[in-house]
């Protein structure tokens, strides 16, 4: 269930994150840019659930990953705890990483095959020199227990797990430093429908517990609808519109978000709803479209949308859209 | 496939010793070593050309069907494989026509590899055969320390392995139109 | 009788042969398909969903495979078809599309070949022909300008392209039965939208039965009329698609209809889990398969095994304990 | 001191539990090598001809270097088992002394290789830039057929065993480095190995933690198959008489001898021969033994 989160402190602010990966010809000469993030601001608070969503390809996971630098942003800055920790340099991070931990999508490849799991949950720690082995050890099978597995399965490898046990561990994993904000990429969509309602609700269980923020990036909207407390849409690497669930479900303004949620499907066959289905693909993040990225696919494009990109603009409380439509 | 590895463990100069040992010896069929030019007549050149060949063949062989059997295995278990079954279309056609040509983009790239390990081949296959060729020049300049004719022939053979890598490569462009280049 | 139902399955039982012994991946999984209606076939990874369309068009490996039962299309056994006459069937009557457009396309052949082949293999066209009918197919599923894409080659299209080729190449002989398996699983929402959209209106067009093989519930809910549930290699539940979702019987059912988070549920709640995993194929459970898992399970659930039964005309369920999940259900 | 208490407990009989664990997997591990046709055949004859090798003193009646001048070119006998060669020397000694030059070259440049290209290998995976200079420079080396390479290093430097081991390692250690790095590249991909950096791990944890133990089946499929190709190439060299110098045995300079009078002495080719065969074949055997047992997605591609 939904805990409030502290809607004053802002922990963790992202302004203007770029992050464009050079295409090099055979001379090794950088030809032009994959913009797989292109500006993306928002905030996350204090016990907070922040969704990401969007389609594949849209920048949401390099998003999560610039973040925690595990490839250096192009620009931006990241303030966490009012520093600019993009500027840290990689020991100074270091002390940052225990805060910032992160979730992986895919459950099969995010834990060492060759490593018992004890060691892997253990493994943060050592880095960051917590506590004596024999403490390490004790807290590990503490995490253990609280993410629904036995403590004496700390000798067991990966492979002796399911999908959904493995991604327990890899929970287990990042909550063993006690960090503050957990990165949560695609947590639960690798999973079957019924495991999957078991990491969600741990995910919600151990947030009420130890009071992280999360911020979940995800495809699946009504995973993220049921877990955030507020949403952001993003599209070729652009966040579009940013609004709390409820507005956001009640009353997505931009074209793309009102696109996205009548695509769902919906598990109720008696619902007939009507979906805006927009035609086409997603442009390639090399060659992105002039003016509003959306434009090309968007069924209320105007002359304007082609030229003028739009900027994130503040259209209620806790609601901004990118859309020339409501400026 | 005890064929294919066996093919690969026995070295070339014993093959060609035991091919000799069986075909002139016991059987006398053909001459034990050296070499006739053509203009000694074809059929006689080619008989002292037979084993020498065969010996040096053997072994590409065996290491092209073992890369062969193993890449038409992996692509067989592809899902475009299921799909042209699904079609209704033959097996013969699926393995011919849809398989072959994507496993034989790492057969090529063997092939490649292999012409280096033919010219080798072909340096100690010269010696056992006694053929005054490129190998036995090389064997001959090492035992009297003749540096400048060693260089000469060394780079003269990594020239024309890198060559045949060039002509590899671009066959790679042919079979798998994934790799050409500007299309468009 | 079988003359009104395109396809019927009974009792169909796949056994596969492993190092580790027979596996039987799918056991006694009975349904119809009515030309014109979407069946949806629905459950987890490893319920068997795959291994019965294969096993329809016979596609798994012959040698470590054994079918049992019968699999009546048109009113004609295909598993006692030899295989000539089964291809014939495949590609031509009946055709399928798999989950992964990105790898079920051959790599080193056009678009326009590998549509082609399929008309020239079952409708004896000629090649120029074949490539006409294979353009039509093209503009038919949306692609735009299909004379330039005909000779494109897969790498060179995204994603959605691709598994619009691969309908393309399902529908090009105008067959009567098209199974789908996790056609829009590998795509995004919006994409699926659109691929969900196209295959109702082929549909439509062409009066064919579909089965449709998904996880997604909510693609059940969009598109099917009716719907198998399948768990550990059984049918447990057969019924219309709306009272699937109004009164589920089984209580696996419901337990995954309540366990996925709705658009329009409540976020108050925690949500409903079934607890515990899907037990391996090599340690099928004694008794009723999903007994270990469930909440209603009995010392009758452990130890015997309960069959598919007619509820009414519309609904069969594998429970024992149906009728008392049904009088709960109704006095609440 | 209660808390203590439960922790120690605890940890006793966890590592009872990890004890029986790992005496199951043990147990477990040895059942499916014993099953597996390939590793038992290949062991079992590198184990005899090492046995061999390693007591040719005893099982020797002749030194492998005297010559009787009254005995040459003899046929297979109940005292020669071998026969005896141009010079009357005994070929069994022979074949069974050149085993021991073969499995000592064999191994100390299976070892040196794979010491030296499990670092260039993990290295240029990890560094890019490494990479990019280690690799042209294996390029390099590896555009020469490996027997010529080798040829001409022992041209430089003369023919003396050390120097086969020396050109050998020359040889081989760039293939290995490539076996590794592509291994390695694969592991990098994965993402565990993402996870640990997100952790702030350091390149050497990485590298040694958490790539390096994944690699290793890689490592030892390839070794073995290094150890057979440095087998051959000693043979080969020491036939073209650029290897191990006469008068000491050798395969390959046995094998040198019967060509001249193959016509008289077919001992002196088939011997030397099927133990050079025998050996290479059951080390290949027991690398692809050990690559279908240690990779499961091979076990369709080989049987």
């Amino acid at each position: 269930m939904l805990q409030p989160y502290e809607k004053e402190k802002p922990l963790l602010q992202i302004k203007g994150l770029q992050k464009y990966f050079p295409i090099n010809n055979s001379f090794g000469k950088t030809v032009s840019h994959v913009k797989a993030v292109n500006n993306v601001t928002f905030e996350l608070y204090e016990k907070e659930t922040l969704g990401i969503v969007g389609e594949s390809g849209c920048g949401k996971s390099t998003m999560g990953r610039t973040i925690l630098r595990l490839t250096e942003p192009t620009a931006g800055e990241a303030l966490y705890k009012g520093q600019n920790i993009f500027k840290f340099d990689d020991k100074k991070f270091l002390s940052v990483r225990k805060d910032l931990q992160m979730v992986f999508q895919d459950p099969h490849s995010s834990l060492n095959p060759k490593k018992r799991i004890g060691f892997s949950i253990e493994e943060p720690m050592k880095i960051q020199n917590i506590g004596t082995k024999n403490e390490r050890t004790e807290i590990a099978m503490d995490l253990l227990n609280k993410v629904g597995l036995r403590a004496d399965q700390y000798y067991r490898y990966p492979h002796e797990f399911s999908g959904g046990q493995r991604q327990r561990i890899g929970l287990a994993r990042a909550m063993a430093v006690n960090p503050k904000i957990i990165i949560c990429d695609e947590p639960v969509s690798a999973l079957d429908v019924s495991i999957q309602s078991q990491v969600i609700n741990l995910l919600q269980e151990l947030q009420e517990e130890f009071k992280q923020s999360y911020l979940f990036i995800a495809h699946d909207l009504s995973v993220v609808r049921h877990i955030a407390h507020r949403i952001g849409v993003m599209y070729l690497g652009n966040i579009v519109e940013l609004a709390t669930t409820d507005e956001l479900f009640k009353n997505p303004l931009h074209p793309y978000s009102q696109a996205l949620l009548s695509a769902v499907p919906i598990p109720n066959p008696t619902v007939k709803k009507t979906r805006i289905i927009i035609n086409g693909d997603v442009p390639s993040p090399t060659n992105l479209p002039s003016g509003c990225v959306f434009h090309t696919r968007c069924p209320h494009a105007m002359d304007r949308c082609k030229v003028e990109v739009p900027q994130l603009t503040k259209v209620a409380p806790g609601h901004t859209v990118a859309c020339h439509l409501y400026e | 496939m005890v064929f294919a590895l066996l093919g690969i463990s026995v070295p070339s100069f014993l093959l060609g010793l035991l091919l000799m040992l069986l075909f002139s010896v016991n059987l006398g069929w053909l001459p034990v070593a050296g070499y006739k030019p053509l203009s000694a007549g074809l059929l006689i050149h080619l008989k002292f050309l037979l084993l020498p060949a065969i010996t040096l063949g053997a072994i590409q062989a065996a290491l092209i069907a073992r890369m062969t059997r193993s890449s038409m295995l992996d692509i067989l278990s592809m899902n475009y494989i299921k799909t042209a079954h699904a079609k209704g279309v033959k097996e013969r056609t699926v393995v011919y026509k849809h398989a072959l040509r994507n496993a034989f983009i790492p057969i090529l790239t063997v092939m490649g590899q292999t012409f280096g390990t033919l010219i080798a081949g072909a340096i100690v296959v010269e010696v056992v055969f006694n053929i005054p060729g490129i190998g036995q020049l090389i064997i001959n300049s090492v035992s009297r320390r003749d540096y400048a004719v060693i260089q000469g022939t060394v780079l003269l053979i990594a020239v024309s392995y890198v060559f045949v890598n060039l002509i590899v490569d671009l066959l790679y462009g042919v079979i798998d139109p994934r790799i050409r280049l500007n299309r468009k | 009788m079988s003359s009104t139902h395109l396809l019927e399955v009974n009792n169909l039982k796949t056994t596969f042969s492993t190092e580790k012994g027979p596996i039987t991946a799918v056991d006694d999984v009975t349904f119809i398909v009515k030309a014109g209606e979407v069946l949806g076939i629905v459950g987890e990874s490893g319920c068997g969903k795959s291994v019965t369309s294969e096993s329809i068009m016979r596609l798994l490996n012959e040698r470590s495979t054994k079918y049992e039962g019968e699999v009546l299309f048109e009113g004609e056994n295909l598993l006692h078809l030899d295989n000539k006459e089964m291809r014939n069937i495949r590609g031509n009557k009946v055709s399928m599309i798999f989950q992964d457009p990105m790898t079920s396309l051959n790599p080193s052949q056009t678009i326009g070949h590998q549509i082609a082949e399929v008309i020239i293999l079952h409708q004896k066209l000629k090649r120029k022909e074949a490539y006409k009918r294979a353009e039509e197919m093209l503009r038919l599923t949306g692609i735009p300008s299909p004379e330039k894409r005909i000779h494109e080659y897969p790498h060179e299209i995204s994603g959605g392209m691709r598994q619009r080729v691969l309908i393309a190449i399902a529908l090009a002989c105008k067959p009567n039965l098209l199974i789908a398996d996790e056609p829009t699983t590998a795509l995004d929402v919006t994409i699926q939208a659109q691929i969900l959209d196209l295959i109702n209106d082929l549909r439509d067009e062409m009066n064919m039965g579909v089965i449709m093989i998904t996880h997604d519930l909510g693609v059940v809910a969009e598109v099917c009329q009716r719907v198998v549930v399948m768990y550990l290699g059984q049918v447990i539940e057969e019924s219309d698609v709306e009272e699937l979702f109004s009164r589920p019987l089984h209580p696996y059912t419901r337990g995954l209809l309540q366990s996925i988070p709705q658009l329009d549920g409540d976020r108050s709640q925690k949500l409903h889990v079934i607890e515990g995993i899907v037990p391996s194929l090599y340690e099928v459970p004694k008794g009723c398969r999903f007994a270990p898992r469930c909440s209603f399970a009995d010392e009758l659930c452990l130890s015997e095994s309960p069959t598919l039964e007619n509820v009414n005309k519309n609904q069969k369920v594998r429970c024992w304990h149906y009728e008392k999940i049904m009088q709960k259900e109704l006095s609440c | 001191m209660n808390t203590i208490n439960e922790v120690i407990i605890k940890s006793d009989t966890l590592s009872q539990n990890k004890k029986e664990l790992s005496i199951e997997r043990r147990a477990l591990f040895i059942r499916r090598v014993l099953a597996n046709k390939m590793i038992v055949t290949g062991g079992v004859i590198l184990f005899f001809i090492s046995l061999i090798a390693l007591f040719a003193p005893v099982i020797t009646q002749f030194s492998p270097y005297e010559l009787e001048s009254t005995n040459r070119l003899k046929a297979p006998s109940a005292t020669h088992w071998f026969g005896t060669d141009n010079f009357g020397r005994d070929i069994f000694s022979r074949v069974v002394y050149g085993a021991r030059v073969s499995l000592v070259i064999g191994i100390s440049v299976a070892l040196i290789t794979a010491v030296i290209g499990l670092f260039l290998g993990l290295y240029s995976a990890y560094y890019r830039k490494l990479d990019h200079v280690l690799m042209r420079f294996a390029d390099g080396l590896m555009a020469f057929p490996s027997i010529l390479l080798a040829i001409a290093i022992m041209a430089v430097m003369g023919p003396k065993a050390i120097n086969v081991v020396i050109a050998l390692v020359i040889v081989e250690s760039p293939v290995v480095a490539r076996v590794v790095r592509s291994a390695a590249l694969v592991i990098k991909e994965q993402t565990y190995i993402e996870a640990m950096k997100a952790q702030g791990a350091s390149a050497w944890r990485i590298i040694w933690g958490h790539i390096a133990p994944n690699i290793l089946p890689s490592l030892i499929v390839q070794i073995t198959y290094v150890f057979s190709v440095s087998m051959i190439i000693e043979a080969a060299l020491s036939f073209l008489g650029a290897g191990i110098p006469a008068p000491s045995p050798s395969w390959g300079n046995i094998l040198f001898d019967g060509k001249s009078v193959i016509y008289s002495a077919w001992w002196m080719t088939v011997f030397p021969g099927a133990f050079l065969l025998l050996a290479v074949l059951s080390s290949n055997l027991l690398g692809d033994g050990i690559r279908d047992l240690l990779d499961p997605h091979s076990n369709k591609a080989n049987k």
